[in-house]
């Protein structure tokens, strides 16, 4: 591919006039081989793979309850996994989601329990999100020299902290019926979730593949540098997408307190890890600038599914542990070894970037 | 009911968490129970000790069409909504040891009555304590309901009688969040504020651990006492040892023992899950359901068990 | 005819996909500097790796001082006394001096095996002192300038008593002042015999330094003369492989009426009271030593960094940008210095680096117009005749000239009314050379004011309309480019104390 | 410029911390006077001595650029393995428990080690793989059962709670690893050029550094830590659980990034990594001390965190600004 592209360009460096520039075409080149060798297809194969051996393991697996109602039991987490894409596409990781669930559900249920309406008390929740992603985004744009590691590390301590000095060690729920729909409800036979999730991928990968704005992500994630230089503001970028991310994450606190029809300040624990190894899982490179919507998206049913599978059949925790921890790393090691033209893509690129420095021989 | 249908009787037990001696044991007493009177038994436990986990898993047993699930539950009330689902699925719903709202289920198993270990603690306290000193709680922050309930109690046994408790007071109520690191500086703290601290009360197997190596690495054997809820094999050392004159916890394997025949008399139609009824527990015998302190029901297993230097040989091997 | 040290004989590296070397022969006498030139890609950095053992060759046999050798690592080759100035310096930013020039063969204690701090600071002091560097061996080497950071890897080299010293496009980083500096110190080389392969896209190096000249291209061997038997023009055209009528289009563009005007400019430690003013198709040159402050200067105009004291006016306007996007906003476009690191994005294809600048344009509330996009870029990269396939190319596989073009193109996108150019052709082969110099002119033309910022002496004459030179941060002399002299520009860029400023001492 | 600002620049980044320090113990002091006695400063130190030891090699690992999320586990691994083997052979002799456990971390860590420096595995995915497998194992070894202290020979606990000339164990073998880590850093030459590694990878290969096999080094040597770790921690605790060590990493890096230890590579001391978790180990002795409502202490421990950074940046941006260090773009 690249390779290709430099022997066509080998070619062109021998053909001497600089004036005319008619040699340089603007369509777009297409081949089979780049189609398939995307990491998609590899995770499509993972994913009929644990449908099949589901059905094998377990004799309720392999049925229409399944695919329409089980999903609903995974995707609370899911509404992160999108936006945590977009922080990881940008080169950071943010490790404070999980609590920000638990402070905007414990936030959501106080104030709703002190007498707030149902509607405020959701939109107060997803104002509580929002504003933990956009405290986290300022410190990070504020203190440029602040890794994003320690910022979020911190601030998933103390966002848990704040939920606990609320609740204490109490739960708080008692919400209205209605409110239960949301997690449990579903509209002609398809969960609701279901649906709110769908709207949220689309719109996610629109935002990612089509818009400015995903493409000055993406740019950023590969030099935020050269961006700034192109006039990009790249500081309002990295806060929208940190409050972003908190807002989902308020997202998620509503669909899981709906869930469990209450909730309490040590919930979502590590969900951080189990988002980012979605992310990871689809493709997305964590160091920045590499990744497609759909690969998080099936990482999602994967595992899902996975857990899901082994529980019908009734396998032990550890077990699962064991089976999803190897999953992860086995396909990321399968990308190295398919993906060889990318490796020699990224020699050329490093080798172009930090000069005529290593190439991986 | 279901039984029929399905062909099978299969019935699933729900505990906290994975890697959990003591709930190993309600399992395998549950197993033994159940197996007792022909079913199948599911053992399920997720790895994190959430109501979240334990929602997924609680589903995956529906679509397997279980006919009943106990649960010893991570949260009192989180669990309602999906347990409503098993009911709507004609799954027969109990909880044990821990226990969910009345409103999700038929009864609940009872390890021991609440008022009764509460009261039982500070009496202990009192005992080691000769009548007079500081006392302090190490509790964890217990998600589980049952832990605060305890506390309530002990609180009320010192409040009811003021006069026999009247040259002891309750410094301070740590919280160790079941970690061993962080029960350990709680305790440590607690030593540091309080120098003539005469007995630590944990109603926690990890908290009592902690504090009795604590105590014992400090060579406090002697001046300050533990005691509370622990695991015979936990506490062993320092039974014999004297931080622990003695201490109490339940049998877990009784409690799933008898969640199996609790389980088996709703199937077989002897019990509904009312007060008042009865029915027999294999070799733990008659049983009464009764009226428990949240509205619901329960069966209540019996008085917290003793463990001191007498008879700790023969249970620190068990579990 | 003396002894033949080193000498390699049809060598054939193949990346994938790419020939870089197809099947060139080279041979280096005892004591002789060996110059090696050729377009960007020609294949140089290439070799020379094939030399040091960084790449094993496909096909080809070396024999060094007579025997056949075949280096698998860098190391096998240090020990064999070949060491290398890589083209880009391979500094650890993070590490002392004396740790930079010793790493790998660190001094240590004979039985402890523990390092010998003391030694190793006294060694690379020594070795410092001998090419007069003025700084010390705990210095830690990312707070050195470039100048100085180069002086360290000569110095790493000269640690290794090599017998064979390979110097890959040293003097890019490194002005007029102190090349001269580089020059002594390889010519000292040399006379104490040491076989020196200098690869250069200067001709005034060639010209100062070579005995022999070889010339590459497109991975091909072209022909080696003597330094003295042949032309530049010759040799420009073994290089490019056709004629380049006139490298600097003089062309009269007459100089309307002042866009910018900069008043008394100053940044507390990198500039003080700058003052010029630009007229529209005016070419400015900006010139000095390293370290003289230019950078900060065009940074601060584009807005990366801010200043405190003076005023700019755009058009007579007041202006002060907070940002980049602000001074594109404003109509001022910036040609960074380092293009890799703050021009391109090396992993993207050439179409969407240039739209990058100015995704406004080809998008519609805020969608991306996929099919404006690539008009658009294809459009501006014709324009600025960029040599690829097409604009799906990714920028990484381009020479240094053509991604020079691309991030010219990006700035263009912007309608602007200044655009600064900070050392546009930094490491760009003489054709490439001649397409930017064309570029450039034909933006003065098309009515632009030009800041070029720029350490050759040839382009600033031969470019610019006036010449403003700064010397640590400050304006030394404003002249006409009419009737100026190399000797007073460069009189102005290092009045007196002249070895401290060298080495861009602020 | 003056010479070397740039060490005086670290050094006073690291007086912030310090200064931060001393602030906070004075506080906590004035809150509850039994803070500074000798009883409590020991069990503080011995509270730390384990962190300390993980700090060390993660220390390692952030400075060549990666990280390592696995070691929670690693230590539940080790600390099970060993507890295991000494209650079925009570006779197994402490130096033997040891070094089993440290065995079984280098394995761990050269199986992460091989992911990241052969197969190009990015660390944070390698370690988060790592984690859940080393952790499930965890639980399959033991059965869900614990190993409970009396079956533990006293020997075996003694290795955390015996003395050396008066001063506990974990304090003793933190010391050691501190100079032996000391010396391997700054005297060494493999130590150099781990750092040379994180400086600047690419040219690291270029002048011939084996930087495939250092990285894997960096790794081993983490997991090692991390299984001596685990040693002491069953036998601090006198109980190994599966559960052991959930989420400690993190507090491990906190501890790391506090002593100025850069997750871009090339940078970190010893001295502030003393600092460091030092720091972390006030905090989590204080909060019981100073009578706070259980469930402020996270607040409080989160914010003291961010506060601590927060003043290093002010006090790096000070100097800085005053020294004209190179332009921050
Ligand atoms: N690691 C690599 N993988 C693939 N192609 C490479 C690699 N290194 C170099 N090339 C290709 O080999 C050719 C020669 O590159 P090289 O760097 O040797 O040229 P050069 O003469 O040094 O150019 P410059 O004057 O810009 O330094 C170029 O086309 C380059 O794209
Ligand atoms: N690495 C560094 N550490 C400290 N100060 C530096 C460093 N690099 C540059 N400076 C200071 O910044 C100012 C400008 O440096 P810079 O190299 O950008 O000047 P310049 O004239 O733009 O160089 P160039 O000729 O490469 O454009 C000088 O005062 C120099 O002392
Ligand atoms: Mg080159
Ligand atoms: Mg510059």
């Amino acid at each position: 591919m690249v390779a290709e592209e430099e022997k066509r360009e080998r070619k062109k460096r021998s053909v001497p006039p600089p004036g005319d520039g008619t040699l340089l075409s603007t369509t777009m080149p297409w081949s089979w081989k780049d189609f398939f060798l995307q990491w998609e297809w590899m995770l499509v194969a993972v994913l009929s793979l644990v449908i099949v051996v589901n059905s094998l393991i377990s004799p309720f697996f392999l049925n229409w309850h399944t695919f329409i109602r089980t999903p609903a039991s995974f995707l609370d987490k899911a509404f992160i996994v999108f936006p945590m894409m977009f922080v990881i596409i940008l080169g950071k990781i943010d490790i404070s989601v999980g609590s920000t669930v638990a402070l905007s559900a414990v936030i959501m249920a106080v104030s709703y329990n002190a007498g707030l309406p149902m509607g405020l008390a959701i939109l107060l929740c997803l104002g509580v999100g929002a504003a933990a992603g956009a405290i986290n985004g300022f410190l990070l744009v504020a203190f440029r020299e602040l890794s994003f590691v320690i910022v979020t590390l911190s601030t998933m301590i103390i966002y848990r902290g704040i939920a606990y000095i609320i609740l204490g060690n109490r739960a708080s729920g008692g919400f209205p019926e209605g409110f239960s729909l949301l997690a449990w409800g579903s509209l002609g036979g398809v969960p609701i979730i279901l649906i709110a999730f769908v709207i949220a991928a689309v719109s996610f990968g629109l935002v990612l593949h089509k818009t400015v704005f995903g493409r000055a992500l993406f740019a950023m994630g590969h030099n935020a540098r050269a961006c700034r230089h192109s006039g990009i503001n790249t500081d309002l970028i990295l806060w929208t997408v940190f409050t972003l991310n908190g807002l989902m994450a308020a997202v998620t606190a509503i669909f899981l307190t709906s869930r469990m029809g209450s909730t309490r300040p040590n919930v979502a624990m590590g969900y951080e890890l189990e988002v980012i190894a979605m992310v990871a899982l689809g493709g997305v490179s964590t160091s920045g600038g590499v990744g497609r919507i759909g690969g998080p998206v099936l990482a999602i049913f994967i595992v899902g599914f996975l857990g899901y599978g082994m529980g019908l059949a009734n396998l032990q925790a550890p077990i699962v542990l064991v089976v999803i921890g190897t999953l992860l790393i086995v396909s990321v090691l399968a990308h190295k070894i398919r993906f060889q033209g990318f490796k020699l893509f990224r020699a050329r690129s490093t080798a172009a970037t930090a000069g005529e420095k290593n190439q991986e021989v | 009911g279901r039984a029929e249908q399905t062909g099978t009787g299969r019935h699933a037990f729900v505990f906290k968490n994975t890697g959990n001696p003591y709930g190993e044991k309600q399992m395998e007493g549950f197993g033994v129970g159940i197996g007792e009177q022909g079913f199948e038994a599911i053992l399920r436990a997720p790895d994190q000790p959430t109501a979240e986990a334990q929602i997924q898993i609680i589903e995956q047993l529906i679509a397997q069409r279980v006919d009943s699930i106990t649960v010893t539950a991570n949260d009192y009330d989180a669990l309602q909504p999906v347990l409503r689902q098993a009911r709507e699925a004609g799954v027969r719903i109990v909880s044990a040891d821990s226990a969910v709202n009345p409103a999700s289920r038929l009864t609940h198993v009872n390890q021991a009555d609440s008022e009764m270990i509460g009261r039982t603690l500070i009496q202990a306290a009192y005992d080691m304590a000769g009548g007079e000193g500081q006392i302090a709680i190490l509790s964890a922050t217990s998600q589980a309901s049952n832990q605060n309930l305890w506390i309530e109690w002990m609180k009320t046994e010192l409040e009811e009688n003021p006069e026999k408790y009247a040259a002891m007071d309750l410094v301070r109520v740590a919280y160790g969040d079941d970690l061993r690191d962080k029960s350990v500086s709680e305790t440590e703290g607690l030593l540091q504020t309080f120098p003539d601290l005469k007995v630590i009360i944990a109603p926690t197997t990890v908290g009592i651990a902690a504090a009795g190596r604590v105590i014992t690495d400090r060579n406090l054997v002697g001046q300050v006492f533990v005691t509370g809820l622990g695991l015979p094999s936990e506490m062993a050392e320092y039974i014999q040892n004297g931080a622990t004159p003695y201490m109490f916890l339940w049998n877990p394997i009784d409690v799933g023992y008898l969640s199996a025949y609790v389980v088996g008399a709703l199937i077989r139609g002897e019990i509904s899950g009312e007060a008042g009824e009865t029915f027999e527990a294999g070799r733990l015998g008659i049983f009464e359901v009764t009226r428990a302190p949240d509205g619901g029901t329960e069966v209540l297993l019996g008085a917290p068990f003793r463990f001191d230097p007498g008879n700790i040989d023969e249970w620190k091997t068990v579990y | 005819m003396e002894t033949k040290i080193l000498e390699l004989q049809n060598v054939t590296k193949v990346f994938p996909g790419v020939k870089a070397l197809d099947n060139v022969q080279f041979d280096l006498r005892q004591g002789e500097i060996h110059c090696l030139m050729g377009e960007n890609g020609a294949g140089k950095s290439t070799f020379i790796k094939v030399i040091t053992g960084v790449h094993a060759p496909d096909e080809g046999e070396m024999l060094l001082g007579g025997e056949p050798v075949l280096f698998r690592t860098p190391r096998e080759a240090y020990k064999a006394g070949i060491a290398a100035i890589y083209q880009h310096v391979t500094a650890y930013p993070d590490l002392t001096v004396a740790e930079n020039i010793f790493m790998g063969h660190e001094r240590v204690t004979p039985w402890t095996r523990r390092i010998d701090w003391a030694r190793m600071h006294r060694e690379a002091q020594d070795l410092l002192d001998s090419l007069d560097a003025n700084f010390s061996s705990r210095e830690r080497m990312g707070n050195l300038s470039v100048a100085r950071q180069q002086i360290v890897e000569i110095a790493k080299a000269l640690s290794a008593q090599a017998r064979v010293l390979v110097m890959d496009e040293p003097t890019a980083a490194l002005t007029r002042y102190e090349s001269e500096e580089l020059y002594r110190i390889t010519e000292d080389l040399r006379n104490s015999g040491v076989s020196i392969i200098f690869i250069s896209h200067r001709m005034e190096d060639i010209w100062r330094l070579a005995d022999r000249v070889t010339v590459f291209r497109d991975g091909r061997y072209i022909d080696t003369w003597e330094a003295r038997e042949i032309t530049q023009h010759d040799l420009v055209v073994a290089m490019v492989g056709r004629e380049i009528s006139h490298l600097f289009p003089k062309r009269k563009v007459k100089t309307g009426d002042e866009i910018l005007r900069v008043e008394k400019l100053g940044r507390r430690g990198f500039f003080q009271d700058i003052s010029f003013s630009l007229k529209q198709g005016e070419i400015l040159a900006l010139t000095g030593l390293v370290g003289a402050g230019r950078t900060e200067v065009c940074e601060a105009l584009y807005g990366v960094c801010s200043w405190d004291s003076g005023r700019v006016f755009l058009e007579g306007a007041p202006y002060r940008p907070g940002s980049p996007r602000q001074a594109l906003e404003a109509g001022i476009g910036a040609l960074p210095e380092d293009r890799q690191l703050e021009g391109l994005i090396l992993q993207w294809e050439i179409g969407k680096n240039i739209s990058l600048a100015s995704l406004g344009e080809v998008s519609r509330r805020g969608w991306i117009q996929i099919a404006r996009e690539r008009d658009y870029a294809g459009g501006l990269a014709k324009k600025l005749s960029v040599k690829a396939p097409s604009i799906f190319t990714r920028v990484a596989a381009l020479s240094g000239g053509n991604q020079q073009k691309v991030v010219v193109a990006k700035i263009l996108s912007r309608d602007l009314k200044v655009i600064i150019l900070d050392e546009p052709t930094k490491g760009v082969d003489v054709g490439a050379k001649a397409a930017i110099y064309e570029i450039i002119g034909d933006l003065a033309e098309q009515g632009y004011g030009i800041i070029l910022v720029s350490s050759e002496m040839p382009e600033v004459l031969g470019l610019s309309d006036r010449i403003v030179v700064m010397k640590r941060g400050r304006v030394t002399a404003h002249m006409e480019t009419a009737g100026a002299t190399q000797e007073e520009i460069l009189r102005a860029a290092m009045v007196s104390d002249q070895k401290e400023m060298a080495h861009g001492e602020a | 410029m003056a010479k070397h600002n740039w060490q005086w620049n670290e050094n006073l980044r690291e007086l912030g911390l310090l200064l931060f320090m001393a602030i906070l113990v004075v506080a906590i002091q004035i809150r509850n006077p039994a803070f500074l006695t000798a009883g409590n400063l020991t069990s503080l130190l011995t509270n730390t001595a384990i962190l300390a030891i993980l700090a060390l090699g993660m220390m390692l690992v952030l400075v060549t650029r990666g990280i390592d999320l696995s070691i929670g586990s690693t230590i539940a691994l080790a600390g099970m393995v060993t507890s295991l083997a000494v209650a079925r052979y009570p006779g197994i002799p402490p130096v033997a428990a040891i070094g089993l456990g440290t065995a079984v971390g280098a394995l761990a860590g050269m199986v992460v080690g091989l992911l990241v420096s052969r197969w190009d595995v990015l660390p944070i995915i390698a370690t988060l793989g790592m984690m859940n497998v080393l952790r499930g194992l965890t639980y399959v070894i033991s059965g869900g059962r614990w190993v409970s202290s009396y079956q533990m020979s006293d020997s075996f606990k003694r290795i955390a709670t015996g003395r050396i000339l008066g001063v506990n164990n974990l304090i003793v073998i933190a010391l050691l690893a501190y100079l032996v880590a000391a010396w391997f850093i700054n005297h060494t030459r493999l130590g150099r050029q781990i750092y040379a590694v994180g400086s600047n990878p690419e040219a690291a290969e270029v002048s011939g550094l084996p930087k495939r096999r250092l990285i894997f080094l960096v790794y081993t040597i983490m997991g090692s830590l991390a299984g001596l770790a685990g040693v002491l921690w069953v036998a601090k605790f006198a109980s190994a659980q599966g559960d052991t060590a959930t989420g400690y990493e993190l507090q491990v890096i906190a501890a790391c990034i506090l002593g100025g230890v850069s997750i871009n590579g090339g940078v970190g001391r010893l001295t502030g990594l003393f600092l460091g978790t030092v720091m972390l180990g006030i905090i989590a002795n204080a909060l019981p001390l100073i009578n706070v409502s259980p469930f402020w202490q996270m607040g409080i421990q989160g914010g003291v965190v961010l506060a601590a950074v927060l003043t290093n940046v002010m006090v790096r941006r000070n100097t800085e600004r005053t020294a004209l260090r190179r332009r921050v773009i």
